[in-house]
């Protein structure tokens, strides 16, 4: 369960999120949408303790992200990038964020099977493609088994395959009564893996609901999209 | 702590440009007793020991964005920032200590070691590694020297002072600022 | 037009490419799939003369490209990343992209406008955001306002309104009589865009033609394209 | 040719690591020269010059694949090469000529230009600007003092035949690879 409340935050003089509420139930995969700069990757990064609001509150599971001892075991993040040093291989990365979270050695070993990079676990993270290192990414949230997943465009850079993969994926974890926050830009994909849908923009929420809630009478998730976040033209 | 410790302590031994150094500095420093230079060979040592510094502390920042998953993995930053530093005096004090046997110095184990942890903590503070390399270099190799030469009475602190100031700075900073 | 006959690429021991042959035609998108690692990124570096092939040849409007004086105006390419230095901005970035082609400085405004660039054409190229890199590289690839454009998974990072938009502008540049080659991983956006699809596996071209001969009796591209790449295994 | 150097040029002139370089030098060698160092300001001057010929050539590899859109601008990989040493040498000569004249060595410039484009060879044989600085930096300041003290009778070649080779050896290099 992730529950956001009130969270403003101020860059400088720039509000980048104004009140942003809402809440991601187990169970069900919820979509985040904004278009860029609408404060997506800010709200994560509130709710993920790295950066910190004026005001208001983002809990996991009723707590805060910072307060956690051994977080990994609680949510699961994946960002942009494998967030792993280039030179460092992809096992040798694993084992010390196991490590960190008091994890066993074997989990490492675990989910580099689970996201298909056994073969390439000894290769240096700088050397894989856009796609391994999103793989590299997603095992590093899988690593404590959380119950909890909050990725950011996971299939970014994925191939056809590893789209579906990861479709089947995140429909498995939320029947097994999980929680997943999904931010995506591709909404044809979205409209066949959420649930629920935030819709962001201008740093306000300005839609939520469950997927068909928020589609209404639009004949598509895109079409929807947009017409919600005209405000900012829709020619870029 | 303990845990923490211990993956930070794996981070740095698996880091390939540190064993890199690790072994330039040891190839210089012994070709370097060959030749036998005029003001010892300890100052050439220290290069490698503040670069080791440097890229330990700043490899968290490089390309790729580990700091993120190492604040993911221990959000609690002042118990992060402890941490890697134990891990970093622990991991390289022997290093430090074969380095300073080769230079035929023993004595200037501790030295040194203060030196690499005042480079770890610019190396924090500054975020990018070559930056960071330029003036803990350009402070030791350029600006120490020539301040010794032109005010040599002046009563500076001592290294360890040095390096607890630029050890608290760089962990006030670590905890503050967003990452 | 563009021609690729016979290409075979052999890196190490690897064979890469096996005797690859397509042509994409003026006036239609062609959209250029395959699984990862399949050998797409490898058939557009020889073909912008980045990697050279062991045989075969492939040919923009019949000459090779490192034969080209003036490239830039002869066929505009968008590979990963922005191709830009991090430190440099935008504008000075395409200013000395223009001059290394003779292209007028005014053009750099042109594109900086047209991909909705112009208000941070004085940020940094390494302060974009993902989706901001992609509309500099395309930008680049528009400098010399080429009749063929190649294009690496050109919505990768744009959200919604620029996904639409790059739509919309592929249709209107094809529709000028320009050629259109794009590679994708994305199924569902393809299907709206392309006219033609060349798909590859293995190094081998596994299927060509119109989208509907390649979808045949599939119920959707996703489906049809996952059929004829099985060999790779679809778990990943 | 001159499209393609004119385009270099402008590379070079809108890099803010190639000025921040530059005003670091002048700010080293103006402090230097009032603390009038026992063997002169020029070997402090030839870091600067050295780091700043391997940063202006590779930065084309940096962060961004730069040098993809390089050889999609200008494919024919012998004109680029040629074109990037031309551009180079005449916008690093100025720089050179006022770091010399701030040194009080006006005739040190023609050495310093050498070394730069040699340093400029070595960065595009290396392609990774942290790694070519230390190949430089330590083979001109530790290096070749070293083996001057040692070997002081040895009839080395001369500087230009330095810069002649490295720069044969980083065209032959830069024109063979993929890149």
């Amino acid at each position: 369960m992730i529950t956001v409340e009130g969270v403003t935050r101020v860059r400088g003089r720039t509000r980048i999120l104004h009140e942003v509420g809402f809440t991601a139930r187990p169970g069900r995969v919820t979509g985040f949408l904004g278009p860029n700069g609408a404060g997506k990757t800010s709200t994560l990064r509130v709710l993920l303790g790295l950066d910190r609001p004026q005001a208001g509150r983002a809990l996991i599971d009723g707590r805060r992200y910072a307060e956690l001892e051994r977080p990994l075991t609680v949510a699961g993040a994946l960002l942009d990038g494998s967030g792993a040093h280039r030179s460092r291989t992809a096992r040798a990365h694993l084992r010390w964020v196991a490590a960190s979270n008091g994890l066993p050695k074997g989990r490492v070993d675990e989910v580099l099977e689970l996201v298909g990079l056994s073969a390439d676990a000894g290769k240096r993270a700088g050397r894989y493609s856009l796609g391994m290192s999103r793989r590299l990414g997603l095992a590093t949230a899988l690593l404590g088994d959380p119950p909890v997943l909050i990725l950011d465009e996971p299939v970014n850079g994925l191939d056809p395959a590893g789209i579906r993969w990861m479709r089947t994926f995140l429909r498995e974890r939320a029947d097994q009564g999980r929680t997943v926050l999904l931010s995506s830009h591709l909404m044809g994909e979205l409209a066949e893996t959420a649930d629920d849908v935030v819709i962001i923009d201008q740093g306000r929420v300005v839609s939520a609901g469950t997927l068909a809630e928020v589609v209404g009478d639009h004949p598509t998730l895109e079409d929807a999209f947009l017409a919600r976040t005209a405000s900012r033209g829709a020619a870029w | 702590m303990i845990r923490t410790a211990y993956a930070e302590g794996l981070k740095l031994v698996t880091l390939p440009s540190l064993r890199l150094t690790l072994a330039l500095t040891w190839a210089v420093v012994l070709l370097l007793r060959l030749a036998d230079p005029a003001g010892g060979v300890v100052p050439y040592a220290r290069i490698g020991t503040l670069v080791l510094g440097v890229l330990a502390a700043g490899h968290e920042y490089q390309a790729g964005g580990q700091i993120r998953t190492s604040l993911l993995a221990v959000p609690r930053r002042p118990l992060l920032a402890v941490a890697k530093i134990a891990a970093l005096a622990v991991v390289a004090a022997p290093f430090v200590l074969v380095t300073a046997l080769l230079a035929g110095e023993p004595g200037a184990t501790g030295g040194l070691l203060l030196d690499l942890l005042l480079a770890a903590a610019v190396g924090t503070v500054v975020r990018h590694p070559v930056g960071a390399t330029g003036v803990v270099l350009t402070a030791y190799e350029i600006g120490v020297p020539l301040i010794r030469t032109h005010l040599p009475d002046v009563a500076w602190p001592t290294s360890p002072v040095w390096t607890a100031a630029a050890i608290l700075i760089s962990v006030a900073t670590f905890c503050r600022r967003e990452a």
